[in-house]
């Protein structure tokens, strides 16, 4: 058994963080969460050269073909960066939705593009506040044909290509959905810039009106597919969340080595150190899980959609809880607009619902208890 | 034990109705958002509205209805003021709050420690609403630790020269004048080499610098001073003495009954929420876990509203209220926290958007990006719980290395 | 406005607890608990001396009449000493349904032995484990006949009379559920001592076969007045379960400040402090919620149902707390059968099961915040 | 990253497998309330079957698989180890605990410590069961503070005369023998004027008092020494040099894997329950906010065990387990007491039963009584995570009064 990264993963973690530690210094993510920018392009290209949005892309459709613990190792990096860049949009969504349901062709025609960093793609499921569901789903496509609207669309302003959850025939449940990949570009598609709670990842709303659209996957299986895409983009993200709460962690015991109160390190007092004791706990319980993540995304595992869910929920509860105490911490000066503490809390906020809240997931991971009897 | 007005407490709740029929509109709906933006920007807002109002309600001696005739007040007890603040909640009337630090901390301590001639020059434009005061108290390098304080002032004949910067200072944008807690001996420990000043906060020597929140509001400032001069005569009780006038300035504030921070969002709010959402097994507010979720919030905040009521009896009945107050806030902030961060799960991926784009006009975001601001200012969650231990319980302080130490001698990382 | 018990119920409550103090330290309680006893009978006696077995029963029935907020009274005193009597049971639940829903003579009958002790009774609902619901409920009350077995009936063992919510009719839901009063000495009614997690509070699984049996209410009404039953004992228990949480704190402070560890008071460090201060603010929360329900209890209020649900929520979350906490804080000794923590801990959770538990009354209030749209 | 044994791993897995279906019979089915009886108890039960087991895995080199050939090991791996106890636990054999202490913190604290003398005589019997070791440290006045202990030992010549008082010594009413902790001097400060021993637990002068727990079980007991004569010989390390031998036997105890506490009681079981049970809104398995609960847990249970995994990986790498270890105590102990409290909700007034009376035969309630004893034993909560703080994340350590005080200056209440 050996449950831990290779060193040529590590080697590859170390040159990331390296690479993003110059190149992503919180100072970029400061441009974009204050600018209009919807993300960083120098950055973007720069990641593009690094091959890494190519990482678990075959090298047949012009990525590295490394696979998916390589992709996690990348993604845990982005996540420390908080990088303002569409990556999980392209990559773990887009990317992941053309690889798990696309045709050759489809393939042939977006993955290469992905990989060269000419591509940013995005996935919309909402419509609206509550649940994602079949039920919820009222955008239709038909004949070719995508009509309706969909809020809170992760890098939508600057996406190229979307692949967008609609209605295909009159079944209300799960087979009555299907998947369109639509150019934001084309006729019939008008887009709006929404206020995020975390600007460094800009959502829109997209209306479609009879936009010319091909269909991702046969008709009715488009529920089932985007719960499949999401499974893997859960794991993937989860690294990112791990990151976040790492980081968080740090600048936390930093902080707490070099504050006085009462002529003491505030990090000598049991309440700041019972508190960086619970964010260690939580992160590496996290870890953990999104170690099983990786293993199962990695050989496709049977046990896939309960590591998924699992990893998921740890993630979230870790970042979360770590994001906030970071901030509380740091006492006044973290909740100050100038300090880095702000991006943390909202990053851990946005990444805990954009894939969908805790909830679903939590639900999710009991059904699948339940079917495998592993609880 | 009822809730029922004494007959005194019921004539006094008609007067005070009749007079604020005639001085104001009845309110409509004010949503949570209202509410969070003006404890994000202290209200500096509707300024001018504030002062009219302030000043009708002083001639009528309804501004500090405790406070004697000619001072703004009516000799009233506390549970009258009691009253007519929740009588005058149901008008629509701009906020007091740019009073609220100056009235309820900085004048008390002027009535203790100023000189006749001060108390003669100061108290009644105040009280009017003409003059508003700030407290300066705490420092980038003493958050928690007040008395940890740097700014120096020193006795140059019959001035005082100050130098130094002040942070986390309510209102000192719009502040006439502040009241200064300094170190005047850095030779001693540091509770023994402080004094107290009040200020003009218009002298050019002063500069005011807004500082912008996490949230993007701005109700703090950051306050510097180059060279300020102070006369001997603005010194409030004696040099090395401004420990103990401090904590009459703070005593006062807890004197501030618990409650009503939050900005109004609660389970009510939640809710609301609920019932215009689906989730996977159908209505949100028939879901389980949201319904436990809910109870266990109405709890808290009931209990605390009833412990308030205790208080506002307790007070009604000539006893001070002591540090229990301090629950409210602890409560109060992580529960605004907690709920906004539930409901944006509720909200699911629309939950991310703010403002106008959120759902309930992106209350829920506002009051999760403003309570980790609520559980820091006014005493984090862990000074708070310290308070609470030591002055409610009897428990013994922390070790303290820094009471006998002479300050300059003291740990401070520089 | 005055949110404060009268000066005369406060001197009710000195003498109340000086008597306690006297007449049931901890040791009276061990006895019991370590004992086959299922109560302390001369505690019980004097009890009924003091003549507060009747407190809220009106004089033309035997009792004192003095009302609710005495009782709350006498009630937080007894939960400070974890009296091992069988008081609530009797008291609460017993006379309450009597009073609520007894004809008179009825009331002649029970009320004056209750209040002069010479009676104990008892109120059986459960049949097994989960939810009591009408569905759950199988025992039969037909033609004056009682059958059916009902477990976990707290001081069963020692009643002399139960009131046992039994089905009436086919009809499945509320409506064909009805209350039965029993003698339990009867022929036909066989019973069982069951083990308990708190020994000082008795259980037992009580059989009936064709027990006769008379109607407390009319047929048909016995869910409806066994929820206005509960409704009214929830939040006299939490007066007692405010008390036991008020003693814990009390308890973990004054070990706090005698115990040393590292050449420091227990009580200095932050990790003790915080863990009080939560105690501290849990249970005047829990107070304030019990002093509302007193109100609404005294004043027969519209609001009952929701106050009773708060109080007993927030009491026996309150208590939870508090119990758990105090042997914490009290470490090793502290979870030794020798020392008292355990008796609160086991009390606790009896208390916070034995009305049912917090999901139930959590239900219960959001159920009610719909209605009144107080929330 | 895989799951799968190396060809070696797989090699020694199929060899031990071979093993043990020659020496034991396939487990069957173990319920929870056995494991949690075990805990309570220290599984005194079935002595004569452990020593039995013992020295037959002693003698086939499986009872201390890292240990040199000839001291009961194989000189085999940490991994072929952990490989060992995965297997050994799917066959149904008599508990190991009673040797745990022993064969983990003493003996290793005697190769360390002891004359050649001493291990010739005392490592082997060990090894075999048939002699059992405990360790006597604590004390009533120093609990979480261990170095605060009073049990004084004197030199009288070439002897040692000891008295006081440990507590909570696991398997004492077992043991042959035990490594002792003493104060030798009091007049240093209290790390320096330790002094460690080996004594013979047969000695008239030590008498073993059983504890009751508030669960009514006894895993635990006080040990007093009245005059109890010990020859220098049987010290472990120098005089004044106690501590650090102490840190030594302790290390050795956080090198023991973490995980499989709680007395198996996790979320497989709450949901065997709730599948058994219906709630007001139906079965209690679709009710919504018990299946988040089982999600909160399971994450928890699921990143302890995968945590383990990485610690194994560490350890077969080479590399030694710090104290990360530490975290599965703390997730563990409040785990099973609130999954078994929350249990006894789901049961309603049938969760106030015990025993055999209660649902699924009282597991969850044992469980719940059991868990504040858990939280406690071997480092409570607030200690444990003192230590992530301190040697995990390198916080400094809380202001120490008692370093460089005297003992018998020492503040301690008496």
């Amino acid at each position: 058994m050996n449950f831990d990264f290779s060193d040529d993963q590590k080697m590859l973690r170390d040159s990331a963080r390296k690479f993003l530690s110059e190149k992503c210094a919180t100072k970029t993510v400061r441009k974009v969460f204050e600018g209009a920018q919807g993300y960083d392009k120098d950055l973007w290209k720069q990641i593009a050269q690094m091959g890494w949005l190519g990482t678990a892309i075959p090298e047949e459709f012009g990525g590295l073909g490394l696979g998916y613990l390589e992709l996690c190792v990348v993604a845990e990096e982005l996540g420390r960066a908080i990088a303002p860049v569409p990556f999980s949009s392209t990559v773990y969504l887009f990317a992941e939705a053309i690889l798990a349901a696309g045709t050759d062709e489809q393939k042939k025609k977006y993955l290469p593009k992905i990989a060269s960093g000419e591509l940013i793609g995005t996935f919309a499921r909402a419509e609206g506040a509550g649940a994602v569901t079949p039920k919820s789903t009222r955008a239709t496509f038909k004949g070719g044909k995508l009509s309706g609207k969909k809020i809170a669309v992760v890098d939508g302003m600057d996406a190229d290509f979307a692949i967008v959850l609609a209605r295909s025939s009159d079944d209300a449940g799960e087979r009555g959905t299907a998947l369109a990949i639509v150019d934001l570009k084309s006729a019939g598609v008008a887009r709006r810039a929404e206020d995020s709670i975390d600007p460094s990842r800009k959502h829109a709303e997209i209306t479609f009106d009879n936009a010319g659209a091909e269909a991702l996957g046969k008709a009715g299986d488009g529920w089932q597919i985007t719960s499949r895409v999401l499974d893997r983009a859960a794991i993937l993200t989860a690294f990112e969340q791990v990151g976040g709460a790492d980081v968080c962690l740090v600048m936390a015991k930093d902080y707490a080595m070099q504050r006085y109160a009462f002529g003491r390190l505030i990090g000598s007092y049991q309440a700041i150190k019972h508190k960086l004791a619970d964010m260690y706990i939580n992160t590496e319980l996290a870890r953990s899980n999104a170690y099983y993540g990786a293993w199962a995304l990695s050989t496709n595992a049977r046990e896939l959609p309960l590591a998924a869910a699992a990893a998921r929920v740890s993630a979230t509860q870790a970042f979360d809880y770590a994001a906030k105490e970071n901030t509380q911490t740091h006492g006044g000066i973290g909740y100050t607009w100038q300090m880095d503490c702000h991006f943390f809390y909202k990053r851990s906020r946005e990444l805990g619902l954009s894939l969908g809240p805790q909830r679903s997931w939590k639900d999710k991971l009991v059904s699948q208890l339940e079917l495998s009897n592993a609880g | 034990m009822d809730f029922e007005d004494t007959q005194d407490e019921a004539a006094f709740r008609a007067e005070a109705n009749t007079w604020l029929s005639a001085n104001a509109r009845p309110r409509g709906a004010k949503s949570a958002k209202d509410d969070i933006e003006e404890m994000e920007n202290g209200a500096a807002g509707e300024m001018a509205a504030s002062k009219a109002w302030q000043k009708k309600k002083a001639q009528a001696g309804y501004a500090r209805i405790t406070w004697p005739k000619g001072m703004g007040g009516m000799g009233g007890t506390p549970m009258q003021s009691i009253i007519f603040n929740q009588e005058e909640a149901k008008y629509d009337v701009p906020v007091g709050a740019p009073f609220a630090i100056g009235l309820g901390m900085c004048i008390p301590t002027l009535m203790t420690y100023g000189d006749d001639a001060a108390k003669k020059r100061y108290i009644v434009p105040a009280v009017q609403g003409d003059e508003i005061w700030c407290q300066l108290f705490s420092e980038p390098a003493g958050g928690s630790d007040v008395a940890g304080l740097r700014t120096r002032a020193e006795k140059k004949g019959d001035e005082w020269v100050i130098n130094g910067q002040k942070i986390w200072t309510t209102g000192a944008q719009f502040s006439d004048y502040g009241i200064l807690l300094t170190r005047t001996d850095a030779n001693v420990p540091k509770h023994k080499g402080l004094t107290m000043f009040y200020i003009d906060m218009h002298d050019p020597a002063v500069e005011v610098r807004p500082i912008k929140q996490a949230s993007g509001g701005s109700g703090f400032n950051e306050v510097f001073f180059t060279d300020l001069k102070v006369k001997d005569s603005q010194r409030l009780g004696e040099v090395g003495q401004g420990w103990q006038v401090a904590l009459t300035t703070l005593m006062h504030e807890r004197l501030a009954v618990g409650g009503g921070q939050g900005g109004g969002l609660d389970v009510k709010e939640l809710m609301g929420l609920a019932r215009t959402l689906e989730l996977e097994d159908g209505p949100a507010l028939k879901n389980a876990s949201v319904r436990e979720k809910i109870a266990d919030w109405y709890v808290r905040s009931a209990g605390l509203k009833y412990t308030t009521y205790r208080t506002m009896t307790a007070l009604s009945q000539g006893k001070q209220p002591g540090p229990e107050a301090s629950i409210a806030k602890i409560v109060v902030a992580s529960k605004l926290q907690d709920i906004s961060a539930f409901a944006m799960e509720l909200e699911g991926e629309a939950g991310a958007l703010k403002g106008e784009d959120a759902p309930a006009h992106g209350a829920f975001q506002m009051g999760w990006m403003s309570a980790p601001g609520l559980r820091i200012a006014g005493g984090t969650d862990e000074i708070l719980r310290n308070i609470i231990a030591e002055r409610v319980l009897g428990l013994p302080q922390d070790v303290r290395v820094d009471k006998d130490v002479p300050f300059n001698k003291m740990p401070s990382g520089r």
